[in-house]
């Protein structure tokens, strides 16, 4: 197929940069696709503004997207790009501090013009004075080339240049050894009704890769073997995307029609969006007035019998705190999604961060507690928006299901599931009166199961269960309003105690050679960099311990112990130490946090450093 | 029989009985906790009272609350309920609603529940046009929290939290809905059951939002706040009775009318035989004359005050066009298939 | 000379320069971050392009902000800012407005910031007249999080929420404002830079809760929403200018009018030399013919849309009232004694 | 005055107990004034149903008032009362349980009809049945003699008997040698418009003082010594109004004029009320549309340089959370006042309880820390407020007082302080710009003071320092909107560091033998009960020491110090331990939880057991 030169690679990192309007996540999206579906195993990064579309060739306005790809199982986007693709002045000077000496920069000429150039500070032009002396500079035209080949479709100029993203892909895939045939199926199909624009942008694909094959700046192209990985079907998926497959997955599990009410929020938006076209599932998707109408909605479909959830943001979650703790006196099963993201406040709407776990632990009056899960990788949502269905469903109490920014948009290959193996999820309808006496038969909405403390759920339409739920403290068994003193005691004990006795998975702890004496534990999307930290570590000699818990509230009943097994545990956490004080609070274990609230997902390397430092202080 | 031939669409779908029912059976075992001489008994009177009538199963009515005295309701139907928080019924009654289109839902609210913190949330249910009926119990006072003054309370009230009085022009609920886009828009008063009840069966009938105005007597903190609209000597003076497809005139010997003043083109008393007297029309397309006649009532005397069906129009509910929705989906793509839908995009097979 | 004198009460008690301010000294440092071409920009123009002619000392204005595209605005202005959260501008802007009356207090909000989040807080700031200008960026869609359907977007709209069209009928802004008893309520477009100072003045003339609904083109997620109000080949068919004080007339030519059917009673088309076209009276007490104008709009296709100030009424602020009442208080008791204040009530002394 | 037997008491414990409509709440109030003005140390506990007049003669239905009076210096409004008056049986039954045996219950004969007492359950009357034989029982017909009292009124049979209650204060004032001349120009002031009702009732209170002294059935007074005080002036005082008194001296205190933005609420709803009464003070009270408007509202007066004040209770708290996020981020003075109530959800509207803890802390997105204070009793609410208001301001940053219905509604002796001497709270708005380079001098909105680290404070209507303040993260020093990692980090690290440093009075040990084992720690409204078991401990021989906790967040500097000065910790909450949680994880103490949710006070007894319990132990 070419002539040129392959070098064989373990793995790469490549960052596409541009502005947010040059179609960078699109670039990414499509290099990941057929990346995945050439085997390698992968994990990807993108990162936007808030803006929507800052102005053009600003910093604030840099929109990129990384992309990690290896022959081997790997856990994070990666910590420094081997290559960055930089489409105009901006993207480099925002990205350039991340890159090792030695990566190539592959930049777009065309924009590095004096005027764009000034408008990020430089003051010379970077491609030509030498400063990059460190790098492999590719500087290419790839607006003019990209017009060039698209001069036949009679296009604008602006219509034409839209399509250097393809360009740039054409030619990444020509040195990675990736396909474009999918991408030419997908151009093909997105643009169905727009034949010129179709074809332009399949034309540019194909001449970058042309490009790439001709030319002899490009002198060697790179081979990455597909990853070793257990047979099975596999796509890559994204965290908001296995979530929403979750839900409508638990939905089937639980024989409950599902009723997402949400109100968009980034980073949570496209779990409503995923949902919407779900419709054929009975999924139900209702965009509310406000996040507190959202999560009421939600409820209101949980007491008709629907499976309710409602998606949302860490802004989104103290709105619905009142009526979280609603759920809470009502006993019905709900979920809460909360993808967190940047704060406090409004904060960095549109990065990751994992500082809500006190908020979903503690946001409401009074004692009201609800279990919370959270997912350790974009694939993982699938399997824990089923666990969180199941504990809502089991034990009629609302769920917090802890996502983030990093899970949500981040994407890994995951192997498809068997749809027969799924767990199915009794949602158990009270059909029949349950306290009898003497003359008659009752429905008592709070008489409960003594196994798991869970309340029957008789919906509307149950002909002789009638009865009435509120706010208001309920008498145990009747559910009458009582403001018995002891009964408000034992209400408030039962209510925990339920949640105490949740039943979750214990904890696992991976500690290869069983002579570890520091663990380092996490929660939610540290996953990956902990484990890759771990590893490092481990390549370096330590014997480290690595733990990770999905299940926040309760915790498994093991974990007491294990942390007591170890000298030393370590916690990285994406928050000043959230996990850390409860912990602590629990087990009296002086838990060392390793904390970062940058808005973005540790590096392994970092992680490596500073767990292989804890391990040398034993 | 289906309740759309019945003539009340609204309940199309509400499986129905064909055992008759009783007003007790409409009670529930729970002790009523008003203060003794408060409204809120008459309305749940007349609730309990004509339920029956409609002859649906009673397992498949419910009724949602807020919080405030008005709220209390649920409790006191035996039928299923929900005693929610404040101002979120018509939120939760959304989800409800859309969701279980067997369901005839009631939500119960006063004028603080309603349009001081859940005033939003009724004005998306009431332009959704969700199919549930709403009562709205106007004191004109917060009762539950000991008597401050309410979106609805007139101007300069001296209250607990206003003792030099209170210093904003109160809503017209009425005028409000009208301006959300309502489909059914309703006024009536405690103690009158009759009116009441009528108004409730066209509430009932109505497929969408019905808002219903209940006049209600707070006797503890706003003892007759609607004196003038009760006593035998001013009623008939202030009180204008809607009919649609009726003139509209009042006084005890219907000696007032109503018209459109020809100049300023806003609605000003006349004479009963007035030939210009306009006539009621509740099913006008354009809820534009309906607005003016929630505007004739003084919002502090209470003069000219209209009762009865302002405004009662056919639009497709939100919950009936969810659901189509979801047939159509089912209908063109054919039912859910999960294990299609998680091989769905780019796949591939390590063997 | 005082704000009032100079026919502007609404800005009366906030101090005033002799020095003559220009454009770039409304501009903050910031650079401008919305999408190239988005009608936000225009907006901000003419914002900065009048304010100078005010004359009012510029660090006595405060711009406030929720959520959303338009609500970055206070970033660029060279005034003092808030940029809240989302939908509670109204609410924070109140405190700020009713503490403060020497300050010029603005509002900046989105359709999906002002009418859905944050419906509840619009409508009780309309009701309670607080002194602000409130300016409602309508684009019909949500900019910022990537182009949902919003509370004013056309029925069956397809977005990436509602993919097989979105089921609510939308707000009339207009007509939910008159609703909540609004004093002041104008629409203007974001591109007809004359109309909408013109509208912006009368706006910050107004005393009171002064609502300005601007179409602003979204050309991101809702581009060309307003086209054929824009279009010259359309516009002058479909756009209906309200003058107060003059004939209700539109075309090209003015050869269509808007006169009062007799029998309906509603407002319709009529030709513009029709004897019944009415005339616009936008200080009419009673707010049902500016109703009626604000019903005349299609809220699909935008035909028959009328801009200009539909409503502008007198009633007093609520800030003033909260200030009269301080001052009557301390005139009738004296100043605050804490002292006196503390002794009050049963004491007894130990020696 | 008298010829009966006087007899000398130390303290006594009444109850007053009738239907909601029944007046007992100003029963209470006028017996506890004229108690006050007398001079014995007091302390009260009103209780009353959710309901606003729940059905006649009910259980539901029945009002309490219950008032501790002494001749030294007491903690509680007492466990268990002496004298019982039960207007009903409704009020005989519900009440019954809490009295010990030999008390003395004063019953209206009037009410207690065959009907009336069916409707309780009562198949016998008790006062007849001889079930009440181990109580002192006084079977007094108290409607009919104030009815008889009133003939010459001409009021009707309704009218007559609601002055009932009246006749039963002046019985209670006759035995217990109260004045009544308090409450007769009380009453001539509140019915001045109403004659026939003003004299009605003076006649009631009057002739229930004769009765007592000519009765046979009254054979003996009490006689309780005025209390031992430090000299001053004195007033009864509740926990609403001191604190609203507390936030009026603020606003003096600070010259800034005081903002309430509030929606009603019990039992927060009176701070709002008495606030409406003072606007000679400059205090402008708003009552919003809901919670969110509220404190939307003070935050916007306090941009524009008022004190911003909410109160609310814990449903509020969570409708609020949003917005003191964005408080915590504007770095603005605000005072949110949690008067918290039981939960969870509506829960227990009208009873106390300490849970709102955690919520407070934690209830927001992200992280977002605020100092937090507590009041120790009704009249210490009065400091407090005046410490949220010096902490707000100092540190521009939003404050949590918790205080709860129990301090809200119950009222003690409080030494009136000089007004001369209260601290000044020092608003130091900026005036000029702070950022001077070469050619300019700018002003920067987040360039901290080095010491407070609090951010330049400075208002609209000040030329030259406009600026704009956001949501979105923000540069250090410039404030403009900042999306970078690095500063983003800093950012949540300093406005933790902010909190963290708040200058908090030390925390103070009650350790009189200087030898105990023991510590018993509490917060806010345990106060008295904690002291008031603690005395009985020690009167029984235990060394025990206690310590109270006013400052939350930060903790005093010393706390950990004195935590591990005792081998045990006893901390009694009105919770399931949720200021035990915290200390456990910030100094990996073990301390022994003692927790009761039942909407009301500890009782000094149980907490006594329990003192000598653990002490026992060690
Ligand atoms: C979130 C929240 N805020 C405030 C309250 C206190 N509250 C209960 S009912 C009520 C107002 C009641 O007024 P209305 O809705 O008119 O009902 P009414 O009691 O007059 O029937 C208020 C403010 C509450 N329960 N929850
Ligand atoms: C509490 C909360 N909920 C949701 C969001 C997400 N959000 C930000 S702006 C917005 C809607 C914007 O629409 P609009 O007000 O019309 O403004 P536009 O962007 O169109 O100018 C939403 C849903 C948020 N920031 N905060
Ligand atoms: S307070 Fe008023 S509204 Fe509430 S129950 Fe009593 S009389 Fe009825
Ligand atoms: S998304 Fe739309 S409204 Fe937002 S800045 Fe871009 S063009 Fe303007
Ligand atoms: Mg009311
Ligand atoms: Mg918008």
């Amino acid at each position: 197929m070419t002539a040129k030169e392959v070098r064989e690679l373990d793995r790469v990192v490549i960052r596409f940069a541009g502005d947010s309007g040059d179609g960078m996540q699109l670039t990414g999206d499509r290099f990941t696709a057929e990346t995945a579906s050439f085997g390698n195993d992968l994990s990807t990064l993108p990162n936007f503004p808030a803006e929507i579309r800052a102005p053009a060739g600003t910093l604030p306005g840099v929109s990129s997207f990384q992309l990690h790809f290896a022959d081997h199982d790997i856990l994070t986007p990666g910590d420094a790009p081997d290559v960055l693709v930089a489409m105009n002045p901006a993207a480099l000077k925002a990205n350039l501090a991340d890159l090792p000496k030695g990566a190539t920069i592959i930049a777009d000429t065309a924009e590095f013009t004096s005027r764009a150039l000034k408008k990020v500070g430089y003051t010379s032009n970077p491609l030509e004075d030498g400063s990059l002396a460190s790098y492999k500079v590719h500087a290419v035209d790839l607006t003019g080339m990209t017009m060039k080949a698209l001069e036949p479709f009679g296009l604008s100029r602006k219509e034409a240049s839209r399509s250097k993203n393809m360009f740039a892909l054409g030619l990444l895939s020509w040195m990675y050894g990736r396909s474009i045939d999918g991408t030419v199926t997908f151009l093909q199909s997105k643009f169905a009704t727009k034949a010129a624009i179709r074809d332009a942008n399949i034309s540019a694909v194909k001449a970058g890769w042309n490009y790439g094959e001709t030319t002899e700046d490009f002198a060697v192209s790179y081979q990455i073997k597909p990853a070793p990985t257990p047979p099975g079907t596999y796509r890559n998926i994204t965290g908001n995307t296995a979530l929403s497959y979750g839900l409508v997955a638990a939905s089937r599990q639980s024989s409950l029609p599902l009723f997402l009410g949400s109100y968009p929020i980034t980073p949570a938006s496209d779990i409503l969006h995923e949902m919407s076209k779900h419709k054929k599932f009975g999924v139900r998707t209702f965009q509310a007035e406000d996040e507190i109408a959202g999560v009421g909605a939600a409820l209101g479909a949980s007491f008709g019998g629907s499976l309710g959830v409602t998606t949302t943001s860490g802004p989104g979650v103290a709105l619905k705190s009142e009526t979280v703790g609603l759920a809470v006196a009502l006993e019905l099963p709900l979920i809460i999604v909360d993808v967190q993201r940047g704060g406090p406040s409004t904060g960095l709407p549109t990065k990751t961060e994992q500082a809500d776990l006190l908020q979903a632990m503690f946001g409401r009056n009074s004692e009201a507690p609800t279990p919370i899960v959270a997912p350790a990788s974009p694939a993982d949502c699938f399997e824990m928006a089923l666990e969180a269905a199941r504990i809502a469903v089991t034990y009629r109490t609302p769920v917090f299901l802890l996502s983030d920014g990093y899970l949500a948009n981040g994407s890994e290959p995951w192997a498809i599931p068997d749809v027969e193996t799924l767990p199915t999820i009794d949602p158990g309808f009270a059909t029949e009166p349950n306290h009898h006496s003497d003359d008659s038969a009752e429905f008592w909405p709070y008489l409960r199961d003594p196994q798991t403390l869970a309340r029957p759920w008789a919906i509307p339409g149950t002909a002789g269960l009638e009865h009435r739920v509120g706010g208001l403290e309920k008498a145990d068994g009747t559910g009458n309003v009582s403001y018995d003193p002891t009964n408000h005691d034992y209400m408030v004990r039962t209510r925990q105690a339920k949640v105490d006795g949740v039943d979750v998975p214990d904890l696992e702890v991976d500690d290869p050679t069983g002579d570890a004496r520091l663990l380092v534990l996490g929660w939610g999307s540290t996953y990956g960099p902990i484990g890759a930290g771990v590893r490092r570590a481990r390549r370096a000699g330590h014997s480290v311990a690595q733990a990770h818990l999905r299940y926040l509230n309760p915790l498994p009943a093991n974990t007491g112990e294990i942390l007591h097994r170890y000298e030393r545990v370590l916690l990285p956490e994406m928050n000043l130490g959230q996990l850390a004080m409860l912990l602590r609070a629990r087990y009296l274990i002086d838990i060392i946090g390793y904390n970062q609230v940058r808005g973005l997902p540790f590096k392994a390397e970092e992680l490596a450093d500073i767990i292989m430092k804890e391990d040398d202080q034993l | 029989m289906t309740a759309t031939e019945l003539g009340m669409p609204g309940l199309d779908g509400v499986p129905t009985t064909d055992v008759a029912q009783t007003k007790k059976e409409f009670s529930s075992d729970q002790e009523v906790r008003w203060c003794p001489g408060c409204g809120d008994y008459a309305v749940l009177a007349a609730v309990q009272g004509f339920l029956p009538d409609l002859g649906l199963a009673r397992e498949n009515i419910v009724f949602i609350s807020g919080i405030g005295c008005a709220a209390r309701f649920p409790y006191y139907m035996n039928t299923y309920g929900l005693h929610s928080i404040h101002g979120r019924a018509p939120a939760i009654a959304t989800g409800l609603a859309a969701s279980r289109p067997d369901l005839s839902v009631w939500v119960v609210t006063g004028d603080g529940d309603a349009l001081s913190i859940g005033g939003n949330h009724l004005m998306h249910a009431l332009r959704r046009n969700v199919n549930m009926t709403i009562l709205l119990f106007n004191n004109r006072i917060y009762g539950l929290t000991k008597g401050q003054y309410s979106p609805t309370s007139e101007q300069g009230k001296i209250t607990k939290s206003t003792p030099m009085g209170s210093l904003d022009a109160p809503f017209n609920p009425i005028s409000l809905a009208l301006g959300a886009e309502a489909t059914f828009v309703a006024r009536t008063i405690d103690s009158d059951r009759a009116h009441l009840t009528s108004v409730l069966h066209a509430a009932a009938a109505h497929r969408g939002t019905s808002l219903v105005e209940i006049y209600q007597n707070c006797n503890i903190f706003n003892d007759g706040a609607f004196e003038i609209l009760k006593n035998r000597d001013t009623r008939e003076e202030v009180l204008i009775r809607l009919e649609h497809g009726e003139p509209v005139r009042f006084g005890a010997n219907a000696e007032h009318g109503i018209r459109r003043n020809p100049n300023t083109a806003g609605l000003e008393v006349c004479g009963g035989d007035d030939p210009a007297v306009v006539v009621h029309d509740a099913q006008a397309p354009d809820p534009s004359r309906a607005f003016a006649l929630s505007r004739l009532a003084d919002p502090g005397t209470l003069a000219r005050t209209p009762i009865g069906i302002f405004r009662q129009v056919e639009r497709p509910t939100y919950g009936d066009l969810m659901n189509d929705q979801v047939d159509q989906a089912v209908a063109t793509q054919g039912p859910g298939d999960l294990a299609g839908l998680l091989h769905g995009g780019d796949t591939w097979t390590v063997e």
